[in-house]
């Protein structure tokens, strides 16, 4: 069974982790290459507190403010620059969080931080801990779509120009979006150092940001149950690809390119081509 | 003395840079598109200038091979993988990108092996001694040398040429350029095949330069080349070229006074965000 | 010439005009005038095959040129001067003179450019210009100089007087009667009307995608009615 | 022939009588990163893996019982090793593990085996928390710290007293420059100026002007065939003469074929000896190049001697793992390709330090650094 507890703790943080993202990118139109960096900036910080003595349950609202704070200076940058510039920036962000953090002694330079204390959960009980987190993520996606709030992120990721015309403080609602959603990559983050129990820069660099919009876009961008189904497909899949062995990477990118050519709207428009077919082409 | 030398190493980084990311800056110019995949071509460049080298015993067969089967290469991309997803959303095509290009990535490895191939002969190997101080190797100069003409024909064929300035017309003003009796796929097949032959080049000689390839080697210029091109200011060449060699120069720096403070990629990064907070719309862009 | 024969046409689900009706007889001057949002400039773009074509017909020469790609229209002998103008900023005027003749032969554009810069002698002067250095009359006269380029046989301007100097204006209109001399047929949007009734033989009027006029120029100055309501004319 | 299948035919039956399933065949798991950045030495290290596995087939296996290796790739990556080492000893319930991977991962999967009481042989990470992790986990790499000390010993054999680091920018790298530097000052190696570069650098231009600038006496530049063979290339090129020190990570024939002509005279310390006259090296060297058609290098060396170390420790427990094969193995004496190995009571492996030199294209016996006080691995007390 542990095996099996292990990878549903993956997949539950994974669904957390692109949950988090989704805020961002999929309901905000704000899109990140970086957004590894926040669960590192959680994972760090849930990791070095749990090291000082912290209790774990602790440790988790304050991996989300320190996420969450950094989030929000990222956040500014959003307001700055735009679309491909953001992309870029927030590339760029990533790449400066594993660069400065390779460098700090205090946080274990490039050798990470191993032998994190335990939550004191048994294994069952953790994975019970990190699926109710992923839910309760999950949940509060839905309700912040359907209020006010969403509909403005929704309204500034489809023209932020005309949002700002008529009156609405758009860098508020952005900086919002990017403190929410880094905040729960930095709980995403404090469940991943708890979970594997060790950390190192590597683990939180660009493979990793790609990855997490990889599963945005692959279950539909902005939609929850996509993204849900997508993260928890996808950050398995690398187990269940060991049959494919040596191909894996290949099958991975492949489908990622696959997907994207043939059904843009990821795994949520094929679900709707399927079973609607008729709406299929309104837009 | 040693000022100089840094100067002329950062340059040498930065005619690499510049050669990769000018391939990224016509695709983005004409299409709106982040090219991420287009590493993969200065990879393909390395494996097939290695192949054809150690085949033929020539460098400049290997290189002529490498620029040509690029470029098909890139024509193909483009009219596959792009062509059919360009009215989407720009995230589209960027996901697609990654994606293409992790899988070209193991697609190296598979074919050619993990560990990566060296040349049989030495190519530019020797050593040039210039003002008597400055060493380098033949290599390193033909990198500076061989995209600095490279770089100038190119221009020159952009401005003097009838379809260099239908290309230039294209990427500012795609559909007007179609009112006129432009056709975009040509467009795209011209700066498809250009960008991936550049790319191309610089893999061959970079794969001179360390004297191996290996599959990954694609994976710092290809993020590396996409903030380059930011700071040109998207799709303007000249910002490119300027922006590809002061990153160079500013690296080169970078990992000898800074290096234990930050490394190589974050140096570069820091300089990106910093520049972007500034100037938002790129170091060299016309506003 | 150019016969519209219930165009209808738009983006996607949103239709900018319904079922228009139009005919722009060889050698004549047509304005189509109406207030903003009417449809005019789509109606132009959909002819140079930029606007979806919904319904309808366009006829040019006899032939339904509906489903071809704007590339080849231009072949068939129709130039826009679109709104806004829409130079190719970084290439200086001569290239986007180049441009415009890029359907033919490079050794017609000696001549051509003659035949422009008779037309528009202050192009001349700036031949080594960047567009985006021009001023707003002289980027209009690049506008119409670069179509003409490709030896159209219609040309289509868009609001040709917007945002000009009343000289810059009389200038551009004093070419559009020549042009008309040399055999040219024209599909001129307006907004300033009196200008349009001075020159045109014809003139249809659109609101809301809509024809609610149409008729000789001479004919729209008598209609007290008209020229009340849509023609701004006291 | 025949006497073997009595054998296995008898040990069916008393199997069978005892309830055991029959032909369960005797399963060792390895992870190693087969895809991403590490991929090349993860071929390395599976190829030295499966001809230790090959080879006590051979000879019969286990008490007749054939072992099979059971092979995940952890893309050297933590987060693929986790669920990989958790699957070894779950689903496939292996009696023992190897890790032919990098520290990253390994440091991942070794609390798990201990968890699970099952003995897990590390290859070639050398990261100090990979046998802190408890007393399941064996590893018969000289750690990072230890090499670094054998280099600083080296340099001062040399004669050499100015020396420059140039370190790469990862665990290994940081544990052969602190090991270093910890011994520098016992043999009046003066450390003048240190770089780093990161694991995906091939261009040295610029740090390579700089050193030049320091002017040393000896450079001692850590790294893998894949950045040392670029680096090395080119300091020569860049005029610099000075004596090179490298580390096991250069031990490849692809660091001589990648750095070509200017790999002559390069110094690696090391654990495999080319020119050893032990037979079990020599057979080991010719049997990996009939396998795999190519030279053995340090990776292949290392992880070939920690899967031989696991079988010969269920030979003596006859198949059986747990508690017992721990026993084995820490109590055994184990003769390898790498040397005769033991281990110390935190499970780091006694051995000497081999020095080998590029020359004539090949890796080549330079010296033999035996100093057990210097080289002593750390222990429990520490």
């Amino acid at each position: 069974m542990e095996y099996e507890i292990s990878l549903a703790t993956t997949m539950a943080i994974s669904v957390l982790f692109a949950l988090s993202l989704n805020l961002i990118t999929g309901f905000c139109g704000q899109i990140s290459l970086g957004h590894a960096a926040f669960l590192g900036v959680g994972a760090y910080t849930a990791g070095m507190l749990a090291k000082a003595g912290v209790p774990f349950l602790l440790t988790l609202p304050l991996a989300m403010l320190v996420a969450g704070a950094l989030g929000v200076i990222v956040g500014f940058a959003s307001l700055r620059v735009r679309a491909d510039f953001l992309a870029i920036t927030t590339m760029g962000v990533g790449f400066l969080f594993v660069g400065i953090v390779r460098q700090q002694d205090a946080l274990g330079g490039e050798m990470g931080i191993s032998a994190i204390p335990d939550s004191g959960m048994s294994k069952l009980v953790f994975m019970l801990f990190a699926v109710a987190m992923a839910a309760a993520a999950a949940l509060l996606s839905a309700y912040v779509r359907r209020c006010w709030m969403g509909r403005v992120f929704s309204a500034i990721a489809e023209d932020e120009d005309t949002v700002r015309v008529m009156g609405i403080d758009v860098p508020r609602f952005k900086l919002t979006a990017f403190a929410l959603g880094t905040a729960l990559a930095g709980l995403a983050g404090a469940l991943y150092a708890q979970h594997l129990k060790f950390i190192a820069p590597d683990s939180f660099g660009f493979i990793e940001s790609i990855t997490v919009l990889s599963m945005v876009v692959v279950g539909g961008i902005g939609s929850v149950i996509g993204v849900t189904v997508s993260a928890a497909v996808l950050s398995v899949l690398p187990s269940w690809f060991q049959v494919i062995g040596t191909y894996k990477l290949l099958v991975y990118g492949g489908l990622l390119f696959l997907m994207m050519r043939f059904s843009p709207g990821g795994m949520a428009a094929l679900v709707k081509r399927i079973f609607h077919p008729d709406r299929w082409g309104a837009k | 003395m040693l000022f100089v030398e840094l100067i002329a190493q950062g340059l040498i980084q930065g005619s690499i840079y510049a050669l990769i990311a000018l391939g990224l800056t016509l695709v983005y110019g004409l299409l709106r598109i982040l090219h991420v995949a287009h590493a993969a071509f200065f990879t393909l460049g390395g494996y097939i200038g290695v192949m054809v080298a150690n085949q033929t015993g020539s460098l400049a067969a290997a290189i002529v091979a490498a620029m040509i089967i690029a470029g098909i290469g890139g024509i193909l991309v483009f009219r596959l993988c792009y062509q059919p997803i360009l009215h989407q959303p720009p995230f589209v095509p960027l996901i697609a990108s990654i994606g293409l290009y992790i899988a070209a990535e193991e697609l190296f490895r598979i074919i050619f092996g993990p560990s990566g191939l060296s040349y049989k002969y030495a190519f530019l190997q020797d050593q040039v001694v210039l003002f008597g101080f400055l060493r380098f190797k033949l290599a390193e100069i033909a990198v500076m040398l061989g995209s600095a003409v490279i770089i100038g024909v190119l221009s020159l064929l952009q401005t003097r040429t009838r379809i260099g300035v239908a290309c230039q017309a294209t990427v500012s003003d795609p559909q007007m350029a179609e009112s006129f009796g432009i056709s975009l796929q040509k467009v795209g097949d011209i700066n498809f095949f250009v960008g991936s032959a550049l790319a191309a080049f610089a893999g061959v000689m970079v794969s001179v330069l360390n004297n191996m390839v290996e599959p990954t080697m694609g994976s710092v210029p290809s993020y590396k080349a996409l903030a380059i091109i930011v700071l040109g200011g998207l799709g303007s060449v000249r910002g490119t070229l300027a922006a590809a060699l002061v990153l160079g120069v500013v690296e080169s720096f970078g990992t000898i006074y800074l290096g234990h403070y930050l490394d190589r990629n974050a140096i570069a990064f820091a300089f990106l965000i910093l520049v972007l907070m500034w100037r938002p719309q790129g170091l060299f862009a016309r506003t | 010439m150019l016969r519209l024969e219930g165009l209808s046409c738009g983006y996607g689900l949103f239709r900018a005009v319904s079922e228009l009706d139009l005919n722009v007889p060889r050698g004549t001057i047509t304005g189509l005038i109406g207030p903003n949002g009417a449809g005019k400039s789509s109606t132009l773009m959909c002819i140079a095959g930029h606007v979806d074509l919904q319904a309808g017909q366009v006829m040019f020469d006899e032939h339904d040129i509906g489903g071809l790609p704007a590339t080849e229209r231009v072949r068939r002998g129709i130039a826009i001067a679109p709104e806004g103008r829409r130079l190719f900023k970084d290439l200086s005027v001569e290239d986007n003179l180049r441009v415009g003749g890029m359907i033919h032969k490079a050794d017609l554009f000696k001549a051509d450019l003659e035949y422009v810069l008779s037309l528009f002698p202050r192009l001349g002067e700036r031949l080594g210009s960047l567009a985006a250095t021009l001023s707003g009359g002289e980027q209009q006269m690049l506008s119409i100089g670069r179509a003409l380029m490709a030896r159209p046989k219609l040309i289509m301007i868009d609001e040709l007087s917007l945002g000009l100097m009343p000289k810059m204006v009389d200038l551009c209109y004093d070419a559009l009667l020549r042009l008309k001399q040399d055999g040219m047929t024209i599909l001129l949007v307006e907004q300033n009307t009196d200008r349009v009734l001075s020159v045109a033989d014809q003139v249809c009027v659109l609101e809301s995608g809509r024809t609610v006029w149409s008729g000789t120029a001479a004919d729209a100055r008598k209609d007290p009615e008209l020229a009340a309501a849509y023609l701004g004319l006291r | 022939m025949n006497h073997k299948k009595l054998a296995v035919a008898v040990t069916a039956a008393l199997a069978m009588q005892f309830g055991v399933p029959a032909w369960a065949e005797v399963k060792i798991g390895i992870n190693v990163p087969l895809t991403g950045f590490a991929a090349a030495d993860g071929k390395s290290a599976l190829d030295g893996a499966k001809l230790a596995v090959a080879d006590a087939n051979a000879k019969g296996g286990i008490n007749g019982e054939k072992i099979e290796l059971v092979i995940y790739d952890d893309q050297a990556s933590p987060k693929e090793a986790a669920p990989a080492a958790t699957k070894l000893i779950e689903k496939d319930k292996v009696v023992a593990g190897v890790s032919g991977s990098y520290s990253a991962s390994t440091r991942a999967a070794a609390p798990l085996f201990q968890a699970a009481k099952v003995p897990y042989v590390v290859a070639y990470s050398i990261h100090p928390d990979v046998t802190l992790a408890g007393n399941y986990v064996f590893r018969t790499a000289t750690m990072g710290e230890v090499q670094g000390r054998a280099g600083a010993k080296l340099s001062s054999t040399l004669g050499k007293k100015n020396v420059v680091l140039i370190t790469l920018k990862n665990d290994f790298g940081q544990a052969l420059a602190a090991g270093y530097k910890e011994a520098a000052p016992k043999f009046g190696v003066k450390i003048i100026n240190e770089y780093e570069y990161g694991i995906r650098d091939r261009q040295f231009g610029a740090l390579i002007s700089k050193v030049k600038s320091d002017n040393p006496e000896l450079i001692y530049a850590s790294g893998y065939y894949f950045t040392a063979g670029p680096l090395v290339n080119q300091l020569r090129a860049a005029g610099i003469t000075v004596p090179v020190i490298g580390q096991e990570g250069y031990d490849s024939e692809k660091f001589i074929e990648i750095a070509g002509a200017a790999s002559e005279g390069t110094l690696v310390t090391t654990s495999l000896d080319r020119d050893s006259d032990s037979p079990v090296t020599q057979a080991f060297l010719k049997e990996f190049r009939a396998a795999t058609n190519a030279g053995a290098d340090m990776v292949a060396a290392s992880t070939f001697t920690a899967t031989s170390i696991a079988i010969e420790g269920l030979k003596k427990t006859g198949g059986k793992g747990g508690e017992a094969l721990r026993k084995a193995i820490e109590t055994g004496t184990f003769s390898t390709p790498i040397g005769k190995l033991t281990f110390n009571d935190l499970h780091e492996v006694n051995k000497d330090v081999q020095v080998q030199i590029v020359k004539g294209k090949a890796f080549h016996r330079h010296s033999v650094i035996s100093d057990p006080v210097l080289l002593a691995p750390p222990t429990k007390a520490k």
